[in-house]
């Protein structure tokens, strides 16, 4: 350029706002419909039953949760590159009954640990395959492995239940570092790696980037497909993560655990404001809308006994609080 | 989707070559072919092996057991084809099952059937109409208003029964479930029905083209002077309306309305409309060949009874069923990547 | 409408005598369901509610996964334990799974039992026992047989359970298989899962028929299979020539026992189970009952015989067309 | 007429209902039509046919004709045969024989665009809008059109017509009006405006700089060789070679295949046969990543699908190719990040309100600066650029021109893909031609005219071109330069 019209505005914004960077930590609007409604059950619990609002029942609580919130990490990043991954709950019952098999033929847990979690990546390196390099859609994929996935794993167990691990493997569901459960351990840790995966490193760009438009991605030279086998591998691994958590916790393998466990994850992400259509999500609003899920729930089960009651009021919170960040967005579709 | 083949074969007006290379054309093109050669080989082997799968009983045996997936699913197409989806049906079954159950049953309301029925489905219709409001008006994605109405309405299912299920049918009711009508199960007329209204609507109707073509470019669908927002109101009200039929005409086949009626219906109704060649984006799918589809996945469950795989292959049938929506897409893909076409 | 094998039904007045002990502290009792919606525990809970307003200090929570998952009816039994009440009376729809839960809220002083099905002994204090899982098994297979009538009864049997990974229906299958080998004539061709679908389990029957014509008996061993095998066997005008059994609440079955496609139900009085398992629930919560003891009074069921750390309902039913009109539940 | 961006399309959708306009009216029969209501205006006999694609790709041409508007038998239900038939006829007076069954998606550029052209034609209008109809047309399929105007014109209909081309204009035209940003710049009847008036009143000053650059044949090294590459159905035996600090010019008609061309060489797509050597070395098949490295970069032509990504930020966007590189240890480097997207938006000079907000807030000419500064934050040695000004204001070309320039004089080996005639003769140092997927002839910057190009490009060897009314400048090109 030989006279470079300089624009003072911009690079003046450039300087005081630091572009980009801010976007990460201001809660979206969507987030902060969330914290509102976080808050507001608290308050709503802590008045009706204060029991329910002590940290040791919260920790306690906390329990329930840990495996959906693993999952709920790599389902984030998959739907933000506008994909989605219906096969985790049946990955997680693949992944549970491998293990089991595997201790119950006399491996050593930890042998039979690193079994499942290279059946779990396995398993979702195959959706990967279908999505990425066969370019199947993954809603087609991630169904009929939904189906396929625990079908071997009911073929492969009989539908026999294996437990009766030792103490050393159940520690990692039922046992607590310091008062802290280890199993939120673990999904700390996980979170902390996709976040800094994210935040840190140029995957978060490029996931959006993918999710916005894969054709621009893949002209910008992303590595989509190698991405997103990454994605689906990754979801995988947590969904054999979670059946350990699992199976240490309730010192039980089988073929039906995690079922469902797919709609509740999608639920909680798309609570947290990650778009369906990709492009658009967080991990913190993802962590918002599992916390606000399980505290709903389990507040629910708590004061009101009655499970179907749960059902209506996650749904009907589900449609509100996406219909309220609807609503108040200006833009029309 | 498109018009039959011999009709394309007389319009191309060119040279028999021409003629025949636009059918083979069509066939490589549509999922529908994949999945019908499927659907026979499947036949074929089972079969073979023990003839009695192909006998009369045993074919109207699946078709009925198939019929409330395809009238379902007659309606779904509609909704997918404008690259929408609707995962709430499956609850919404449950609901109308027991809704249906609660007014006609003695013990309870005791109205008149017809009454029972038409309130029903004015239920369904009624349930499909908001999930389209949701979806037109409220501006949210498809996914999530039905993937929270899966959930609300199955929780007030349960709220609704109670815990106590419906056992006192009235007879008139049953009759819609085991009745005949010229020695033809009312399902089947009803499913028979439904097809063939729905291919009527899709191909023969300004709305269904019109659907097509919302689903194909919703810009340029807006241009040419189409409501989208009708379209997609209509298709969701449809896919509840059909609901309500397929809970009609299958929920009285049996003697209890229970808590579980239509629990993972919902899956099985979208996996039959995408294996039968439907785009999750929109613009691509046909009636036949979600219907189609239907009749292919209903096999799986007979074919492992009727092979007499004894007791272990039972805990195959899963991955088998899987394995089948593989095999159909893959199918499929092969045949696409032949023409270079870009995925669905 | 009062069950037959309820005795003494009068004798509520066990209720306000055992209010003494609690000096007007409420004892909190939850009832823990495999499945909340079946109409077999909602049946229960019926008992169970009679049962907590005659006590009078009991406050009852009904409460379980409306999908019969047991993950959640762990989580449910941590809920309860954290929210400090007393007793918990488990129906496991999977001992193991909920073992770990169970004994920890034991450990944490809740009073655990179990009823309906048992769970592992170490993880509950008493099993309120209506039947074992040999008991089923067995009584299925012996009214099968005796159903099939003769010396030597004879012919091809299947099963149709809930799923294949339901851990009650699979205990029963090997139960039921054990004492299949007491009747070498009758031959069991498959186990076919109905996904607790109940046109699942019409349509499995169908060509469960079809396959084998020679079928003589289908055994719909859950509470959804079994009016949809019964249901099959009908439309395919086989009253009579293939015999339903299987466990149901009579309500459920009537019509096919009466029209005899079905000529017995298996079952015990649910709403009696219910009923015994809070006044056995409120007995521990409250001291009155402990390890070693032989009888237990129960409200109007009277004493009941408790072995080891069984507390036992009874026999079994057998429903036919003879008594089933006298039930209604 | 107008140049890109005046206004033209948006107008027209004004007209035909399908845009709400904020101001005004606009009468039929001194009846005032209500605002964005697509219905009324067809009802008042406004057909419009709009520049992009209102094609329905799924479906066949029978749909594509008659969607919105269908015959019917009884109610509710289609009459196919007589839709068929009538499809049939149109396309035959338009002189395509196409299945009408067929889905759109399976037919040619040409073909789709026949298929609008006889969907317009096919409603009883009494003002037929066409936005630049000619666009993806040969000269016959123009010729035929044109002829069907005519007739349309002495049975009644008003006809408002778009195009760039000034023959056409000149041919069909009894009045012509000027539109420069957004504003009606004049109306006069065609017999009263030469050309020369009517480029100026487009683009509202005298031409912009046609200066010619004082570079020296570039003799350098050669940093880019194509030999042999094809790929069945889109372009076959592509051999050619570029040197550094050299422009080459890539002419052709709209669907010629250049773009895939480019697309083939940056990697998008894997040629079928030939091979791409940079600097002498082969470049692997299908690889973005590897063409990135070895220093080639591709601006796309379609900067909204392919090049940018417009709910992104502008940083986000510039740094998109380069992210990978602006790391430390493998996590990303906002120093180095914030330094490249200043030094991209300072070299480009782009106005935006900062490099936090969305590119889909910035104009289309501030777009294509952050696609190019996209690119050029790669530091490429190699540039393929396709169609880097379409849709760019006059003062934003000119920029992009010097920028290409310096580029060059400072030793970037170019490609340039262009429909616009003039743009491709006032930057190459060669010229290539594209027709029907093979590359038609060559010509140096000394002998290169817009005849020879056009000689070469045009699928009957411009034989028909006068009488066609054909423009020596094609498709998109700026009439003004
Ligand atoms: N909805 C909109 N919002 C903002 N800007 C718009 C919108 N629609 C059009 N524009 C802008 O208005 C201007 C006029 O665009 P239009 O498409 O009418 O130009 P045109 O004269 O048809 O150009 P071309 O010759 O390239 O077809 C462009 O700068 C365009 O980006
Ligand atoms: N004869 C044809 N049949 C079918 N499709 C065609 C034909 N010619 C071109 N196309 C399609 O038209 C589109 C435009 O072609 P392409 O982008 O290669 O043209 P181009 O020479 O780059 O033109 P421009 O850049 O001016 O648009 C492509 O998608 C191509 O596949
Ligand atoms: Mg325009
Ligand atoms: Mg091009």
């Amino acid at each position: 350029m030989t006279t470079p019209i300089i624009d003072a505005e911009a690079v003046t914004v450039t300087k005081s706002r630091s572009g980009w960077a801010h976007r990460l930590t201001l809660p979206t609007r969507q987030e902060c419909v969330l914290l509102g409604l976080l808050i507001g059950t608290l308050l709503l619990a802590g008045r009706l039953s204060p029991d329910f609002l002590t940290s040791r029942s919260q920790l306690e609580l906390s329990t329930h949760v840990w495996e959906l919130a693993l999952l709920a990490i790599p389902m984030t990043l998959i739907i933000l590159t506008a994909g989605i991954d219906l096969s985790v709950g049946s990955t997680m019952a693949l992944c549970a009954v491998v293990f089991g098999i595997a201790v119950h033929a006399g491996l050593p847990p930890l042998v039979a640990a690193l079994l499942s979690l290279l059946v779990g990546g396995g398993a979702g390196a195959l959706n990967g395959i279908f999505v990425a390099k066969l370019r199947v859609h993954p809603l087609i994929v991630t169904l009929a492995t939904l189906a396929a996935y625990r079908g071997i794993a009911e073929g492969i167990s009989l539908g026999r239940p294996f437990s009766g691990f030792s103490d050393s493997f159940t520690f990692l569901g039922q046992g607590s570092i310091l008062g802290f459960p280890v199993p939120g351990i673990v999904f700390l840790i996980v979170l902390a790696v996709a976040a800094v995966m994210i935040g840190g490193t140029p995957l978060g760009l490029s996931l959006s980037a993918i999710g916005f438009n894969e054709t621009a991605a893949r002209y910008s030279g992303l590595a989509v497909a190698r991405i997103k086998l990454l994605l689906y591998t990754s979801s995988g691994l947590a969904a054999g993560m979670a059946a350990l958590l699992f199976v240490a916790r309730r010192n039980t393998a089988k073929a039906d655990i995690g079922t469902g466990m797919e709609l509740d994850v999608i639920t909680a992400v798309v609570l947290g404001g990650t778009s369906i259509f990709g492009g658009r999500g967080r991990l913190f609003g993802t962590v918002l809308g599992v916390l606000l899920i399980h505290e709903v729930r389990e507040f629910v089960s708590w004061q009101w006994n009655r499970d179907e009651l749960n059902l209506v009021v996650v749904g009907t919170l589900l449609i509100l609080s996406v219909l309220a960040d609807s609503l108040l967005s200006p833009k029309k579709r | 989707m498109n018009d039959s083949a011999t009709e394309a074969t007389s319009s191309a007006g060119g040279t028999p070559n021409r003629a025949v290379s636009t059918v083979l054309h069509r066939l490589a093109s549509q999922r529908e072919y994949a999945v019908l050669a499927l659907l026979i080989g499947t036949l074929g082997v089972v079969g073979a092996f023990n003839p009695s799968f192909l006998s009369g009983g045993n074919l109207r045996d699946m078709l009925v057991q198939d019929a409330p997936i395809v009238i379902a699913a007659c309606g779904l197409t509609f909704v997918v084809l404008l690259g929408e989806i609707d995962i709430s049906i499956g609850s919404s079954m449950g609901l109308l099952a027991t809704a249906l159950g609660l007014l006609c049953s003695p013990s309870h309301s005791a109205l008149p059937v017809w009454i029972a029925v038409a309130l029903t489905l004015l239920l369904g219709t009624s349930i499909g109409f908001l999930n389209g409001l949701m979806v037109t008006f409220g501006r949210m994605p498809s996914i999530i208003v039905t993937l929270g109405m899966l959930t609300v309405l199955s929780g007030v299912n349960l709220l609704l029964m109670n815990g106590k299920w419906i056992t006192d049918l009235p007879q008139g009711l049953r009759y819609l479930g085991v009745g005949t009508l010229l020695h033809v199960p009312i399902c089947l007329w009803a499913a028979a029905a439904a097809v063939i209204c729905a291919v009527l609507l899709a191909r023969e109707t300004p709305l269904g083209r019109r659907i097509y073509a919302a689903g194909s470019n919703p810009d340029a669908a807006r241009m040419a002077g189409l409501s989208v927002w009708k379209l997609k109101l209509f298709a969701f009200t449809l896919t509840g309306f059909l609901t309500a039929v397929a809970t009609i005409v299958s929920v009285p086949r049996l003697s209890v309305i229970e808590s579980g009626v239509g629990q993972g219906f919902e899956l099985l109704v979208v996996t039959c409309v995408v294996v039968g060649g439907a785009s999750i984006s929109g613009g691509r799918g046909s009636v036949i060949g979600s219907a189609l589809a239907a009749l292919l996945l209903g096999l799986v469950r007979p074919m492992l009874i009727f092979l007499r795989l004894g007791v272990s292959a039972t805990y195959w049938e899963r991955a088998i069923e899987g394995a089948f929506i593989l095999l159909a897409v893959l199918a499929d893909h092969l045949a696409r990547r032949t023409r270079k076409e870009p995925h669905r | 409408t009062r069950p037959p094998t309820g005795s003494a039904s009068g004798s509520n007045s066990g209720g306000s005598v055992q209010i003494s002990s609690g000096a007007g502290r409420r004892v909190k009792i939850c009832l823990l369901p495999k499945k909340k919606g079946l109409a077999y525990f909602s049946s229960c809970n019926d008992g169970a509610e009679q049962a907590a307003k005659e006590l009078g200090d009991v406050d009852l929570i009904y409460d379980g996964p409306s999908d019969g998952a047991p993950e959640k009816a762990a989580s449910l039994i941590e809920t309860w334990t954290l929210k400090g009440v007393d007793a918990i009376a488990v129906s496991p729809n999977d001992p193991g799974v909920l073992a770990p839960a169970m004994k920890a809220a034991r450990a944490k002083g809740v009073n655990v039992l179990t009823w309906d099905a048992d769970g592992q002994p170490d993880s509950r204090a008493f099993f309120v026992n209506q039947a074992t899982s040999q008991q089923i098994g067995a009584a299925l297979v012996d009214t099968m047989a005796k159903d099939l009538g003769g010396a030597q009864p004879s012919g091809k049997v299947a099963i149709v359970t809930a799923t294949l990974t339901a851990a009650n229906q699979n205990e029963w299958i090997a139960a039921m298989k054990e004492e299949l080998k007491k009747y070498p004539q009758i031959e069991l061709v498959t186990i076919k899962p109905c996904n607790e679908d109940q046109s699942v389990a019409f349509q499995v029957t169908q060509d469960l028929m079809k396959t084998y014509p020679d079928l003589r008996g289908v055994f719909g061993i859950s509470s959804v299979s079994f009016p949809g095998a019964a249901e099959a066997v009908k439309q395919a005008g086989k009253t009579g020539q293939v015999l339903v059994t299987g466990l149901s609440t009579p309500n459920n079955m009537k019509p096919y026992v009466m029209d005899g496609t079905v000529k017995s139900v298996v079952l015990w009085n649910t709403q009696d189970l219910g009923y015994l398992t809070i006044y056995a629930a409120e007995a521990i919560a409250t001291g009155k009952l402990k390890a070693g003891a032989t009888t237990f009074t129960a409200g109007r069921l009277g004493a009941k015989k408790v072995q080891g750390d069984n507390i036992l309902l009874g026999d079994i039913l057998i429903f036919t067309k003879d008594n089933i009109g006298k039930y209604d539940f | 007429m107008g140049e890109n961006g005046a206004g033209k399309s948006t107008l027209i959708k004004c007209l035909s209902g399908s845009v709400q306009h904020d101001g005004g009216t606009v009468e039929v029969d001194a009846l005032c039509l209500p605002k964005g209501n697509i219905a009324a205006a067809e009802a008042a006999g406004i057909v419009a046919l709009h520049q992009e694609s209102t094609a329905f790709p799924h479906l066949g041409a029978i749909d594509n004709i008659f969607i919105g508007r269908e015959l019917r038998r009884a109610p509710g239900l289609l009459d196919r045969p007589r839709m068929r038939r009538e499809a049939q006829l149109l396309m035959e007076r338009l002189g395509e024989r196409i299945d009408v069954d067929r889905p759109l998606e399976d037919l040619s550029l040409a073909q789709r665009q026949m298929v609008g052209i006889a969907r317009a034609l096919s409603r009883r209008s009494r003002l037929l809008i066409l936005d630049e109809p000619t666009a993806s047309l040969s000269a016959r399929e123009t010729q035929t059109l044109f002829r069907i105007l005519r007739q349309l014109q002495a049975e009644g209909v008003a006809l408002l017509y778009i195009s760039h081309r000034l023959e056409e204009v000149y041919a069909l035209a009894d009045r012509v009006t000027v539109l420069r940003d957004g504003r009606l710049v004049g109306t006069h009847a065609i017999a009263d405006l030469g050309r020369d008036a009517l480029v100026r009143m487009m683009v509202g000053r005298e031409l912009l700089d046609q200066e010619e650059s004082e570079r020296g044949t570039a003799d350098g090294e050669i940093m880019l060789e194509v030999r042999g590459l094809s790929r069945q159905g889109e372009f076959a035996d592509i051999t050619f070679s570029v040197r550094a600090g050299e422009i080459v010019g890539l002419a052709g008609l709209v669907g010629a295949g250049r773009t895939e061309v480019a697309a083939a060489i940056f990697g998008i797509e894997r040629a079928e046969e030939g091979t791409v050597h940079v600097q002498g070395k082969p470049l692997s098949q299908g690889a973005v990543r590897a063409s990135i490295a070895s220093g080639v970069a591709l601006v796309p032509e379609d900067r909204q699908h392919e090049g940018l990504i417009l709910p992104l930020s502008v940083a986000d966007n510039l740094l998109l190719s380069v992210i990978n590189s602006l790391t430390r240890f493998g996590f990303r480097s906002r120093r180095k990040e914030r330094a490249s997207v200043e030094k991209s938006m300072r070299a480009l000079s782009v106005k935006a309100a900062g490099p936090g907000v969305a590119v889909n807030t910035l104009s289309g000419g501030n777009q294509q600066k952050v696609s190019l500064g996209k690119w050029l934050a790669t530091e490429p040695r190699i540039l393929l650029l396709d169609e880097p000004t379409r849709g760019v204001d006059v003062g934003a070309k000119a920029e992009v021109y010097r920028l290409i320039r310096s580029l060059a004089s400072e030793g970037m080996a170019t490609l340039l893909i262009s429909s616009d005639l003039p743009e491709v003769l006032a930057l190459s140092d060669r010229i290539l031609v594209m027709r029907e997927g093979r590359l038609a002839g060559e010509l140096s910057r000394s002998e290169a005219t817009e005849e020879k190009i056009l000689a070469f490009a045009l699928p009957d060897g411009g034989d028909s071109r006068m009488e066609t009314g054909r423009s020596a400048i094609p498709h998109d090109g700026n009439a003004a330069i």
